[in-house]
């Protein structure tokens, strides 16, 4: 039964990456990713990671996903229908794909590692004790990279920017179109 | 080793393998910033679940797995934020989001 | 295997309890809201018209299904049943008593914030699949609303931890004791400035007045739900309803001692020689009680205060809500390495709290008499006309 | 900083101030009533005493004079006076209310010359009853007709042979008036 499942989220979630590879149309990319995230969440909660499971859900469905869809619909009118990069074709980047696949499948079965079975429990407390503890330091960078990142969207995003932006590029396409 | 295909890492990393190149795949062909933005979340969650799955299978007391899957997590979703803000800085000057539209760096 | 088929049907029992609560929650919402306006309500079907809600499932079932011509139809057709399933699963780790809840996680509260950040993509995939400007409108916004809100939300969920020193429930509320004393809102000024900002953040992340700016009827039409009939639009509703029961249940659980029901009796632990069952049963019914009085001063809120404008709205989050919530959330740290619980300034902080409390309480109902004096109208507190 | 707490002290204070109202109107009797079939006593009862409700007339106090017809701005009375049979002046053929144009304005009550002598709801011909519920479902049926068309129809038929009979009878008496003013006429002819 536990099986069942499992086979269940793991098509979901290598589903999901395909569709998101293979679609023409960019919101059923999307969908594809949801999907895709929100079935890892599941692997993680089969692993007994459950608080990484959850900021999964939380920071990707709840942050990336909605950033994501918002972007699509702000500029859902160019974006209807993907295009393929000119400088790479299916079949290289298909190759590129297969070869690296084959070989990460290959070294997984000739790396001759030692696993022991997992045990279940909560992982919240030890999580925190990590964090305060020994990676002290990799928390506050990230505390600080988060500040950094909220100050510069914030101000890359700022109407007045954009605007002296628009107007000291002579030739940017939205004057171009003015002119015509 | 049990028999269960989901007490088994072999079935973590395949899964992982192949989501890793799905995003690798959207990365390389597409042409659109989002669809390249898909890929590299699609890529960088690949890599958070080696590290829950050696962290689960390897040795089961430490943690630290899900430390390091915790800071892919928050560091993709400010790199989402980054990107999305620049892409959306980008598309009100120049309403396009394809790579080839922006390639240039004036004008 | 057993244990799957006893999930399932535990969870289905779940889900039409939720569903019947919620539908009696919109006959109930909209009796309040006819007595608040000096009108009667809805009255004609059933006793007092207890069955309206049936009588709007007959409709709503009976009603064609339209899927606009323009619209994303896969898309269109999941958006409910997805937020929907958020609204339900928020439920899962909830405690209506001491063995009366589906899975006791061990990250009970972060569980819950994600669920109600997931609910956003159906609210938004509704609007976006609809093809419709307004529907959009109100799908961005109320994402743009809720993932604001979540912030202060999140503050105040943080500041319940560190007090209780854990994220799961049970433990959250055998922090707690039964009697007013030892509730979390009363705990120190910063768990009720935690509670504050949760209550208000949760009204927000409800779309509930004064927060109802994703579907403001008189700007939006309706907002995200404008395109949708029939099935699909009541299932939009009971979303919405739902969640008021979750945020009843959350902020009993957090701040009001849960089911805690009488004094030594601390939720996870019943005490020795006495029935469990009994126990178990009372309560059960006592934390009912109190979220049922949320619920209650949700319905309340919404028919006193009109809608805020979006830039209120941000200003509210963005300018009052976060700060405060930062600086509590430090607030708390000081506080509880300084004062440690049970010593005489805990103590007396907690009674002066409590106190204050009931003084409210006894002035507002002092001020409801006045305005009855003003207005020379006789009480007529019967619920029924 | 003190606008900033003043902000947050004012907007507590003032939801509690709504709250407090609206709680007591949730402590009222509902003043609406739940018309038509739940009230105490039947809703024309408890109209004033000069309600203008429906436009109703009294076919037979009518005199048929036509008056509140002319004195009707907008034309919402149709209708139409004739000779009948053993009675002194004229009786109505048709009598057609309009109620969808009616605007209420009493004129055609102050018109009417036709009194019972009772000073009772009606006491003339053309009254405005206390009843209000006029609804219907088509145009034609906010047209009341007072005299059904097939008795309108007999006694139009009616009123024309009497008045046949009268023009016939009226054609006799001024050819035998014209007979006698022709013989008259040498007479009185020398003086005009």
């Amino acid at each position: 039964m536990k099986d069942a499942i499992f086979i269940l989220v793991a098509v979901f979630a290598v589903g999901g990456a395909l569709l998101t590879a293979a679609s023409q149309s960019i919101i059923n990319a999307a969908l594809g990713l949801l999907l895709s995230l929100i079935s890892i969440a599941a692997l993680y909660i089969f692993q007994s990671a459950d608080f990484v499971a959850i900021s999964q859900i939380l920071v990707y469905v709840g942050g990336v996903m909605v950033l994501l869809l918002f972007s699509i619909m702000l500029s859902s009118g160019s974006t209807d229908f993907f295009k393929n990069n000119p400088a790479m074709k299916v079949f290289p980047a298909l190759l590129i794909v297969v070869v690296f696949a084959g070989l990460a499948i290959y070294a997984l079965f000739s790396a001759n590692l030692t696993f022991y079975p997992g045990q279940y429990g909560p992982s919240t407390r030890e999580i925190g004790n990590l964090f305060l503890k020994d990676y002290i330091l990799v928390f506050e960078l990230v505390s600080v990279l988060i500040v950094v990142m909220l100050v510069g969207a914030g101000v890359m995003l700022r109407k007045e920017l954009v605007r002296k932006a628009v107007a000291s590029d002579g030739d940017s396409k939205d004057e171009k179109e003015n002119k015509k | 080793m049990t028999s269960l295909l989901s007490e088994n890492p072999n079935s973590y990393l395949i899964i992982s393998v192949l989501i890793f190149s799905a995003g690798m795949f959207t990365v390389l062909t597409r042409k659109n910033i989002l669809a390249i933005i898909m890929g590299i979340e699609l890529m960088l969650n690949a890599s958070a679940l080696n590290f829950i799955t050696f962290s689960f299978f390897r040795k089961s007391t430490l943690y630290s797995g899900h430390v390091f899957a915790i800071l892919i997590i928050v560091l993709a979703a400010a790199e989402a934020v980054v990107a999305l803000a620049i892409l959306l800085a980008i598309f009100q000057q120049r309403k396009s989001v394809m790579t080839d539209d922006i390639s240039d760096m004036k004008g | 295997m057993i244990n799957l088929i006893y999930m399932f049907v535990f969870s289905l029992v779940y889900l039409l309890l939720l569903a019947l609560t919620a539908g009696i929650l919109t006959y109930v919402e909209r009796r309040i809201a006819g007595r608040m306006q000096s009108r009667i309500g809805p009255n004609r079907v059933g006793i007092q018209g207890i069955l309206q809600f049936i009588a709007d499932l007959i409709k709503g079932v009976q009603k064609e299904d339209i899927i606009p011509a323009d619209a994303y139809a896969f898309l269109f057709k999941i958006a409910p049943y997805l937020v929907f399933m958020g609204v339900f699963l928020t439920l899962v780790p909830i405690p209506f008593g001491a063995y009366t809840l589906m899975e006791d996680l061990d990250v009970g509260i972060y569980y819950v914030l994600a669920m109600a950040s997931y609910v956003v993509i159906g609210l938004m995939i509704g609007g976006w699949a609809s093809n419709n400007k307004w529907s959009l409108l109100g799908g961005m916004r109320s994402a743009a609303q809720k993932i604001s809100y979540e912030i202060p939300a999140a503050l105040g969920v943080f500041i319940v931890v560190i007090m209780s020193g854990s994220m799961n429930f049970q433990k959250i509320v055998a922090a707690q004791g039964a009697s007013p004393v030892d509730w979390f809102v009363f705990r120190n000024p910063f768990t009720f400035i935690a509670f504050n900002l949760f209550f208000i953040a949760s009204l927000a992340e409800g779309n509930r007045v004064p927060f109802d700016i994703p579907e403001a009827e008189s700007e939006l039409v309706s907002g995200y739900n404008t395109e949708y009939s029939g099935m699909r639009f009541l299932f939009f509703f009971l979303a919405e309803w739902g969640n008021l029961v979750v945020i009843g249940a959350l902020v009993t659980c957090m701040f009001f001692g849960g089911g805690s029901f009488w004094y030594e009796w601390k939720i996870s632990i019943p005490a020795p020689g006495r029935d469990p069952i009994v126990f178990e049963v009372l309560g059960f019914l006592w934390f009912l009680f109190k979220t049922f009085f949320f619920v209650f001063v949700i319905i309340w809120i919404r028919w006193t205060l009109p809608r805020l404008r979006i830039d209120q709205l941000m200003d509210i989050c963005w300018k009052y809500m976060v700060p405060i919530g930062l600086i509590s959330s430090l607030g708390i740290v000081i506080w509880m390495y300084f004062i440690p619980e049970n010593s005489t300034i805990d103590r007396i902080v907690r009674l002066t709290l409590t106190s204050l409390g009931a003084i409210t309480v006894l002035y507002f109902k002092y001020r409801v008499y006045k305005n009855l004096k003003i207005t020379k109208a006789t009480i007529y507190a019967n619920p029924f006309v | 900083m003190i606008i900033y707490l003043k902000n947050i002290w004012e907007t507590y204070a003032t939801v509690f101030e709504g709250m407090a109202i609206t709680f007591s109107y949730l402590l009222q009797r509902p003043i609406t009533v739940q018309y038509p079939d739940r009230m105490k006593e039947s809703v024309p009862e408890t109209l004033p005493e000069k309600y203008r409700g429906r436009l109703m007339v009294d076919t037979e106090l009518c005199t048929a004079c036509g008056l509140c017809a002319k004195a009707c701005p907008i034309d919402v009375i149709e209708m139409k006076g004739g000779r009948a049979e053993g009675k002194k002046g004229l009786r109505l053929i048709y009598f057609n209310i309009y109620h969808g144009k009616c605007m209420y304005c009493n004129l055609c009550v102050e018109a009417c010359p036709a009194e019972d002598g009772e000073e009772d709801e009606h006491h003339t011909a053309i009254y405005f009853k206390k009843n209000f519920e006029g609804s219907s479902y088509t145009l034609n049926g906010l047209v009341e007709q007072f005299i059904p068309p097939d008795e309108a129809r007999r006694r139009l038929k009616e009123s024309e042979e009497i008045a046949a009979k009268r023009a016939a009878a009226a054609a006799e008496t001024t050819k035998n008036s014209e007979a006698k003013q022709e013989s008259d006429k040498p007479k009185d002819g020398g003086d005009v």
